[in-house]
């Protein structure tokens, strides 16, 4: 279905959304574009490439308490925690919700990620589709586009005297106004991206487990965490207690896998010791293990990784160079 | 100086920086040449690692080169490396040198004049040079092997901590309110250590278990001993390569912190980081008969 | 009605705790909760999480069996701050246990085989289970084959069950110390050189083993010299991993989640992963 | 300010001379606020930065550090580079937000039982009228 809402009507809505849940947004931070819960629509930026971090911050926080624990009398309680709120993510773009579902792959398998599942659920995706692709940009490599619907409730795409209303599901039906008029025009010609061959890829990395290329390009690596960090679909973490006065929280917090006690074990062994080992693994889960688990390769093409990284290890790089590997190999 | 005779003039100091690290290869001095080579944006550049002759073609030199090399010899420890390295860079060295870090011998030093680099970021190249540039006294290299290129004849502005006098003379409640809202931006992504040249710790504070110093939570608390410890460890050693500030991916103004420290490390002890190979740095002396301010 | 996290131990007590070496305490834990300490069924080599409240959680091997209906035994090494921790916990206190997670020791497979069982220090706590199952199904299996070496004759973990061990029909218990003292009367040699020694033939047997990476490395080349093939040999993998539900993405070797896949692997799969661990 | 505000107060006391001065004041029955906790440290120059900031971060008020006299120090010059060290914090503290009175380094001997109470009492009394502190 689709509609076409003014820019009042959009803003409209939104002010009655924001009556309702929790909307969260991409704002201006200190030159940064995040996505944050808004207290006004106003705040909301409308104008931008994406955000320096993805939204998957809204449903696998940077840091949260899974349950805590209060003591009472020699009696122990476990206290979960509760997802309270409805909530509507606004303004993300397609492969940044092409990336939530692929975080769904691992949080809602069984037993699923409660917590996630709970936000998941009672969150709803308002796509806002690309009418520029970025430098970084290559979403259509990875199975995604800057109009894709797969993944959203419902998507925006901007028109020149205002927005057309793509309702993709039911659940975002049923957050919009009754009175927007059907949008009988053609669809804008989504903007051209760059591809890279990404065929097969999933194969050739499978072969270049032992290649010397990892060595090489952890030379430059400098190990930090920017690039899980601001990745849409990285999602490993750490889970530690947090005892105080009395009480104690039990909170996970992301981690990467280029930290140094990532992988060491209590009695001192680590798998992964050398930098290329710990960098291969941060590939290597994106191109093969989340695949072989999951079905589908784990990088969605925001770019965000290349554009962040403070020395420019780009994944489409490694990819073409991969590539280029394979067939070195199999032409020799 | 218009763009063409710019440019000529790049050429010309990235052909003898190839020309170099050839030589250093072939002949086996180095087993390695770190410089700078394009990125892929095709703009800006990126560290390389050459140890081959065939891929010293890759070298280059502009304004972008802002990485500080010097980092990396302490992931090459043993190995004889050779370095590109900018005047600003060299004071890492010293560092370095000072701190037992580095073995002089094992390094080349490819000393390269700089006329400044610019702001970048991936597919961007910004117009004007960096503030750490606009003040840089050094023409030349501190220390070096070989001096490539000529000579900077630039005037340097001075360094006035101009912004840093600004933010000393507002309430401390109104520092306090900036530095949480800075901190609460941190994302403990840890880029500002592993860029830094004078982050080598085995284990750092902030991942040593016992006792746990820092917690895993990534939440204003946990961010404001992080980050203030971490630049006090860098007291009177920071030489002001601002690579923590660079890389910082949520732009916390990471220079303000250590250009304070900078700041006051001169006053209270006469002493610049990285200037001197030899002369310690003032947390590893002392004089006995200093009077410092809470004394008097 | 809110969902049952996962990440949410049940609460449960610890009933006694015993040393079994200087720095090993076999802990005996009761689920509070009567319906799920009926339905916590489980089986040799699967692990658990422990919680010391407080400090955090671990994985630990369950080293009790189920058939023995007292409780869940675990063998706790002071090692970091949750081990300490639980260590440090009376009888009485409250701790948590999230489990049973992982595979496990396919030990029906394993009827009409020769046995042999090589574990070093706390390694053999994974294997206790496996050993106390095959002694209580004497009848199903052949000949049993014990190694077990410690650093020195304290560090020997399960030391109150060698009587039983040993005088179990065809049952045959090798102990060996890296360095003896004035009391020890018995080997004093490595397991690699021990195993050697004793060569146990590989004709229908299966060798489980379980210790420290060094003595499983060379006991590994001890066995294939012997001619064990590689599905012969079967060992469980240690992992750094922080929820055992194939989430945080911390135990995995190449392709394989320690939590999910493992930590019960022959040594013919490993040689197939992508990473060795 | 609440006449009921106790600011919470670390004191890091070398084991030679502050907190041999410490005990004078104690067993001479000197009074002095009970808002201090003492942590016995080997020597001033034990402390880290890092022990200050986390006395702070777990919400104390207020962190002396106390150390021998310079040039009586039990390990010849372990305060000296006690006192760059705070010199240089003080500074650093004051600029984040956390006012640098907050931190007091001092020089207390074992015989000066009386001086190392006023100082406490002086020092809380500073600490009350800061009032409490904004959590960092």
């Amino acid at each position: 279905m689709k509609l076409f809402a003014s820019r009042d009507d959009l803003i409209c809505w939104l002010e009655s959304l924001l009556q309702q849940r929790i909307v969260v947004a991409p704002v201006r931070v200190e030159g940064q574009t995040m996505f944050q819960p808004i207290s006004k629509v106003e705040e909301i930026i409308f104008d931008f490439g994406n955000t320096t971090l993805s939204p998957k911050g809204w449903f696998l926080p940077p840091t949260e308490t899974l349950f805590s624990v209060r003591r009472d009398d020699g009696q122990v309680e476990l206290v979960p925690m509760l997802v309270e709120h409805d909530a509507v993510v606004f303004g993300l773009r397609p492969c940044d919700a092409r990336g939530i579902a692929l975080m769904d792959g691992p949080f809602l398998q069984e037993p699923s990620d409660t917590l996630y599942q709970e936000r998941r659920s009672r969150t709803a995706l308002v796509g806002l589709a690309c009418h520029q692709a970025q430098p970084e940009c290559f979403c259509t490599s990875m199975g995604s586009a800057p109009d894709d619907l797969s993944h959203v409730d419902i998507l925006l795409t901007e028109v020149e005297d205002g927005y057309i209303v793509q309702v993709v599901t039911e659940k975002g039906k049923a957050l919009l106004p009754k009175g927007w008029a059907k949008y009988k025009g053609k669809m804008p010609t989504p903007p051209q991206l760059k591809t890279i061959p990404t065929k097969e890829i999933v194969s050739a990395v499978r072969e270049l487990f032992n290649d010397p290329y990892w060595e090489r390009l952890a030379d430059r690596c400098l190990h930090c965490n920017i690039c899980a960090y601001v990745c849409p679909t990285c999602y490993c973490f750490d889970v530690r207690d947090y005892p105080d006065k009395g009480k104690v929280e039990r909170v996970r917090s992301w981690e990467s896998c280029q930290s140094p006690g990532f992988s060491l074990t209590a009695g001192g062994y680590d798998p992964r010791t050398t930098k290329g080992e710990r960098l291969r693994q941060r590939f290597y889960h994106k191109l093969l293990y989340f695949p072989e688990r999951f079905q589908e390769v784990g990088c969605v093409g925001c770019g965000r990784c290349g554009k962040a990284c403070p020395v420019n290890i780009d994944i489409r790089e490694v990819i073409s160079d991969l590539q280029q590997l394979t067939e070195a190999r199999s032409g020799s | 100086m218009g763009q063409g005779a710019k440019s000529e003039m790049d050429m010309e100091l990235i052909q003898q920086i190839r020309d170099k690290a050839r030589n250093l290869l072939q002949e086996g001095t180095v087993e390695g040449v770190i410089g700078y080579e394009r990125a892929g944006d095709g703009l800006t550049s990126r560290p390389f690692f050459a140890y081959d002759s065939s891929a010293v073609e890759r070298l280059v030199f502009d304004e972008t080169c802002t990485h500080n090399l010097v980092k990396y010899l302490l992931n090459k420890k043993g190995k004889r490396m050779a370095v590109v390295v900018k005047p600003c860079d060299s004071r890492a060295i010293n560092l370095l040198l000072n701190e037992k870090q580095v073995e002089r011998d094992r390094v080349f030093i490819i000393g390269v004049s700089c006329p400044g680099v610019v702001e970048t970021n991936w597919s961007h190249k910004g117009e004007t040079l960096q503030a750490r540039c606009r003040s840089c006294q050094l023409t030349k290299p501190l220390v070096y092997d070989v001096l490539l290129g000529r000579e900077t004849s630039r005037k340097a502005e001075e360094e006035t901590y101009s912004d840093i006098r600004e933010a000393e003379a507002e309430s401390v409640a109104t520092r306090r309110e900036f530095w949480q809202e800075q901190f609460s931006r941190c994302i403990r992504c840890y880029a500002c250590r592993q860029v830094c040249p004078g982050c080598y710790c085995p284990v750092c504070f902030a991942e040593r278990l016992e006792p746990l110093w820092v917690g895993i939570r990534i939440a204003p608390e946990e961010n404001t001993l992080w980050q203030t410890v971490r630049t006090f460890h860098l007291a009177g050693r920071c030489i002001g390569c601002n690579e923590c500030e660079r890389v910082c991916p949520v732009d916390i103004p990471l220079s303000l912190l250590n250009r304070k420290l900078e700041k006051d490390v001169k006053r209270l002890f006469a002493f610049q980081a990285g200037l001197d190979p030899e002369e310690p740095p003032p947390f590893a002396t002392f004089k006995k008969e200093e009077m410092l301010e809470f004394e008097k | 009605m809110a969902l049952e996290s996962p990440f949410i131990p049940y609460v449960a007590a610890l009933k006694t705790a015993i040393h079994l070496t200087p720095d090993i305490k076999l802990l005996s834990v009761e689920l509070e909760d009567p319906d799920i300490r009926v339905g916590f069924d489980y089986k040799p080599g699967q692990f658990a999480l422990l919680s010391a409240f407080g400090e955090g959680e671990a994985p630990f091997g369950i080293v009790s069996l189920p058939e023995q209906g007292d409780g869940l035994e675990f063998a706790v090494r002071r090692i970091g701050t949750v081990t300490r921790a639980l260590q440090e916990l009376e009888p009485g206190d409250i701790l948590g246990v999230r489990g049973p997670f992982g595979n496990y020791f396919p030990l029906e497979d394993y009827a009409g085989r020769n046995i042999i069982i090589i574990g070093g220090g706390i390694g053999m706590a994974p294997l206790r289970p496996v050993i106390n199952r095959i002694l209580q199904r004497r009848d199903d299996y052949e000949d049993l084959l014990i190694v077990n070496g410690a650093r020195t004759p304290q560090d020997l973990v399960f030391q109150p069950e060698f009587p039983t061990w040993k005088a179990a029909p065809r049952t045959r218990l090798e102990l060996t110390v890296d360095k003896g003292d004035e009391n020890w009367k018995g080997r004093v040699a490595l397991v690699p050189d021990v195993v050697k020694e004793l060569a146990p033939s590989p004709d229908n047997a299966i060798a489980i083993i379980c210790g420290p990476p060094i003595m499983i490395r060379f006991t590994l080349s001890v066995l294939k010299n012997l001619g064990f093939e590689d599905n012969q040999i079967v060992t469980t993998l240690e992992a750094k991993l922080k929820c055992g539900l194939g989430k945080c993405a911390r135990c995995n070797i190449g392709e394989k989640y320690i939590c999910q896949d493992g930590p019960v692997f022959t040594l013919e799969q490993i040689s197939q992963f992508l990473e060795q661990p | 300010m609440s006449v009921e505000y106790q600011p919470k107060v670390v004191g890091f006391l070398c084991n030679w001379c502050s907190y041999a001065g410490a005990d004078m004041a104690g067993t001479s029955r000197m009074c002095y606020p009970e808002n201090i906790r003492i942590i016995r440290v080997p020597c001033s120059g034990r402390v880290d930065p890092l022990f200050v900031l986390k006395c702070f971060q777990r919400g104390a008020d207020g962190v002396l550090v106390s150390g021998c006299h310079p040039g009586d120090c039990h390990y010849t010059e372990g305060n000296y580079h006690t006192r760059r060290r705070f010199a240089l914090l003080r500074e650093f503290l004051d600029y984040l937000g956390i006012e640098k009175e907050r931190l007091r380094v001092e020089w207390v001997s074992a015989s000066e039982g009386q001086r190392f109470a006023e100082l406490v009492a002086d020092f809380t009394m500073e600490l009350a009228r800061l009032g409490p502190r904004s959590k960092i």
